[in-house]
């Protein structure tokens, strides 16, 4: 099944986010984010066997699985048949100070780091496009210890200078202390990870920076596919590509169906 | 005297839903949903309803598409990686039906606040976020030990909670066998609360793990016997989602919102208002479709 | 088994609380009250199947059971072999606004209905003597649809005019409104219930009254065993005496180690 | 890499107990009380502790006999019919230990306060009580939609929590099967969980009904097995409450705070100091009368 082809820009997102995790972390997995699920179960399945690790309300181990088989549908309850727990929501969501890591997407996602669920326009009594909803990602990443954002379409459309609205809140209107002064427990947003690059924040005003190029990405356009002024380091930083065997995990156990292989966004 | 039985008929439970009545529905995106129960509901056309919901997917769509909602409180609405949905994402929002903007921890406060008999639950899950200034039940609240404001999430009440559940006797408990999602907090929120079980069990049964139980009968108003119930939605320790049909439905849906509502009638006509009856319904979807929805490999 | 004797004092009692509840009320039972205990069987057992019975974590239906074993342990895990469901007891303790009637006990009880069982003395850190604790009556009694005060001893020592200490609130310093003033959802306490006597509430300003004598009792003692002026109503009410069955299901099916018939209070 | 196993022994789970933490106790009353963990931590004499529990009984009155209790917070002590206590009910309280007056449902709230991640959970539930002027933790709320005041209760936390349970997992998945008080939220507020069990099972006992899972390993830091580790208090679906044990201490604990401490020292030595850990000490209570404490008719 393993064909040794290069490792494309989402398998190496994935990659990047299994290596941000520690072994003992507890993760929180959202709907219809196949890149940071991933990742998790990849970290999982390598160096983070401890890894604790929600879907929902089941509490799943996925260290000793042969395979996962749909990543589109993790948010199901057939992860039950993996499950050491199932907890209701309401304890899951009065677990959030525990978790080390959650994920949020956004129809939108500004400079801050805020991001937009709820929908795209000026009034709100009349959208342009109305979204999905918040789901729990105002509280979750209100609380969580830190929390990844990831865009599925890396465009001016979606990396805005500023949401129309916020459903999660991230630096606000930037500054290292925008969070604290609201009381806000979590560490807030530390990465911003798309098909084309990975982000995180300046420390000090708290703007998206870019980290590192995905396979394949130039620089300039990822800059004209940011709809606002990306900071763009002096010195790019390298990162280590997927090694023959993260790739191969992925491809094998994790990603069966080709999530992360196929071209469209 | 011997003990009350709950057990009532899909038509006897639907009429307890009222126009203008507050409906709470329970389970979680397209898990668990009471769609025998919905169905039922769709088929009177009670309106001005408003509808309180956890994640949701096609089945409140559905009622919106058959304008049967006058204000909406979700915090989500959409079928994962499945598909996005119809007139909740177009301009329908605001102008057939109005949305008082939610959120999940927000919506768990509110049900709490209830539960506890509180005028608010403070929170920080929005705290920072648009959703204070979208929706006018909540407020500001000082934090009495210093810290900065919080938000009161005052307690929210429905008339009507409708559940899926695995089983329960006819004294109505009710086990889930699996995640309850908010389904507790629900129950205990509504003023009425209607269970749609896969089966009905004996109480000897029920006895034999009460741990297991989700909701007591102090929660549980009816009960109705609903196999495959859930369908097209997952039903645990049952069937999976039927994914297929609820992409069938988001094609009549599109088309729907962008003028063209004939096939959204047809769907209509088909699988909710020509069957008559939950059984007629099963064998309108086709037993060979609902036994292939088994958990596979 | 069943004896044709009078009924007791406490039998009595039992009586007049199983009386007072209608069938599929949603009921609590505490800790260490065998006579509201018994009330509550007695009533299941009769005209009330559908009682909603809650002991701690143990929903329990007890409508057809051939006995119960111990009445003076009835908050014990062996009443989960009729439990209909097992909740926690944040689960129980946020149903409350649902129960329709509770009962607390007391160090004392003064004659706005309001107990202490937290301890004896004026002060705090030197108490004349240490009561139990408040267990959870101060929430139940605060939001519980009505509630029940029973007295194991009337006496003086018990039945005093002001609490030491409050621990459940019933009717304050009285008044029909003290309650609504602080805004408490429970429509506070109805009876007190000792084992010589029945009392409740004056409407206006909320004092107790007498409304029963329990059998063999006299009202000058009932007066002398009170340490406040108890309100004696021109016009006492008769109460029905347990009928025979009452009585034969208390003896054979409610109370078979005979809690109700021993005469130390 | 494999997944990190969470038993560890006896001796070892005591060690992690510090002088003047602050130490949680699950169970209810005479039901589910951690007591071999509790008799190894007394062993230690470990001093200057916060106790913090859910109503209690004779476990947290030998803490307190022992002298190694400084502030005990807890909503009741006593032990239903069987008898009333020691210490407690003596001149001690106020003296040889402070106490933080609580009532469960304030517990409840400042558990969840804590798990919620927010500085306070307003209650009405001790409104017009004593309570609010005899603990000083507690503060008055103005409500925002314009009620009364409540009382805002603040996070309780702890440093150690102890729990007591049928069966885990080696990976610290716990399994009350029965209820569960409030463990879940002591475990919640706990800095580290240390669970005691009736027996060890196999990841694939756990996953055969995850549903019955009360604590998942996030919650837990450790596992011990302690068959009969609950006595001589009642551990549920394995043996009822030792009342007599219970009459036992209390005797001795009585004629203690009446000044002849001789029969407490010779119970402490008896059950407590001789017995070379908890088989010892099982030993020393008597297989017979164990086996003895089964569920009846």
């Amino acid at each position: 099944m393993f064909v040794k082809t290069k490792a494309t820009a989402k398998e190496t997102a994935a990659v990047f986010i299994a290596r941000q995790i520690n072994n003992g972390d507890y993760i929180s997995l959202g709907t219809n984010l196949p890149v940071p699920a991933a990742g998790v179960l990849l970290a999982q399945m390598t160096h983070a066997p401890d890894a604790k690790i929600n879907v929902l309300s089941y509490f799943v181990n996925l260290a000793g699985i042969e395979s996962f088989p749909d990543l589109g549908q993790i948010a199901n309850p057939s992860v039950a048949r993996w499950a050491d727990g199932i907890m209701s929501v309401e304890q899951l969501i009065y677990g959030i100070r525990r978790m080390d890591l959650c994920f949020t997407g956004g129809l939108q996602i500004d400079q801050h780091g805020n991001t937009n669920l709820i929908g795209i326009g000026d009034d709100y009594n009349n959208l342009k496009f109305r979204g999905p909803g918040s789901v729990g990602t105002s509280t979750i990443m209100a609380n969580c210890h830190k929390f990844f954002i990831y865009v599925h379409d890396h465009s001016p459309r979606t990396l805005v200078p500023k949401c129309d609205f916020i459903s999660a809140y991230g630096w606000g209107n930037g500054g290292a202390d925008s969070r604290s002064k609201l009381g806000l427990p979590g560490e807030g947003p530390k990465y911003v990870i798309s098909p084309k690059a990975i982000m995180d924040f300046d420390d000090v005003n708290k703007n998206m920076r870019l980290k590192h190029l995905l396979p394949g990405m130039e620089l300039t356009d990822v800059i004209q596919s940011t709809g606002f002024d990306l900071i763009i380091p002096e010195h790019l930083e390298e990162f280590e590509p997927p090694s023959e065997i993260e790739l191969q995990i992925l491809r094998e156990r994790v990603d069966l169906k080709g999530y992360l292989r196929e071209n469209k966004e | 005297m011997s003990r009350q039985q709950l057990v009532i008929s899909l038509p006897e439970a639907a009429a307890m839903i009222k126009d203008g009545n507050s409906v709470g529905i329970g389970g979680f995106v397209t898990t668990n949903k009471p769609m025998a129960l919905l169905r039922e509901i769709m088929r009177l056309r009670t309106r001005n309803l408003t509808i309180i919901a956890p994640p949701s997917s096609m089945e409140v769509d559905m009622l919106l598409g058959l304008g049967m909602v006058e204000k909406l409180i979700t915090p989500y609405l959409g079928a994962e990686a499945i598909a996005p949905l119809g007139p909740f994402h177009s301009g329908w929002a605001g102008k057939k039906f109005s949305i008082e903007e939610m959120e999940l921890g927000t919506l768990v406060a509110g049900l709490r606040a209830h539960a506890m008999a509180v005028p608010f639950i403070p929170t920080r899950g929005v705290v920072g976020t648009s959703i204070p200034s979208l929706n006018p039940t909540l407020r500001y609240v000082e934090d009495p030990f210093g810290g900065p404001p919080l938000i009161a999430v005052p307690p929210i009440e429905m008339d009507v909670v409708l559940i899926h559940a695995s089983q329960a006797d006819c004294y109505g408990n009710v086990q889930h066998l699996g995640a309850t999602f908010i389904d507790q907090l629900m129950a205990q929120a509504g003023k009425k609360v209607i269970v749609q079980v896969e089966r009905i069990v004996s109480s000897e049964e029920i006895r034999r793990q009460p741990e297991n139980t989700t909701l007591t009968s102090e929660y549980v108003d009816a009960v109705v016997l609903t196999p495959y119930g859930a369908h097209p939605m997952a039903s645990q320790n049952h069937y999976r989602v039927d994914a297929e049909f609820i992409k069938e439905y988001v094609r009549v849906a599109k088309a729907c919102v962008k003028g063209q509502p004939e096939l959204f009638e047809e769907f209509v006509t088909k699988y909710l208002d020509n069957p008559h009856g939950h059984a007629a319904y099963l064998e309108t979807v086709g037993l060979e479709r609902l036994f292939s929805l088994g958990e596979g490999a």
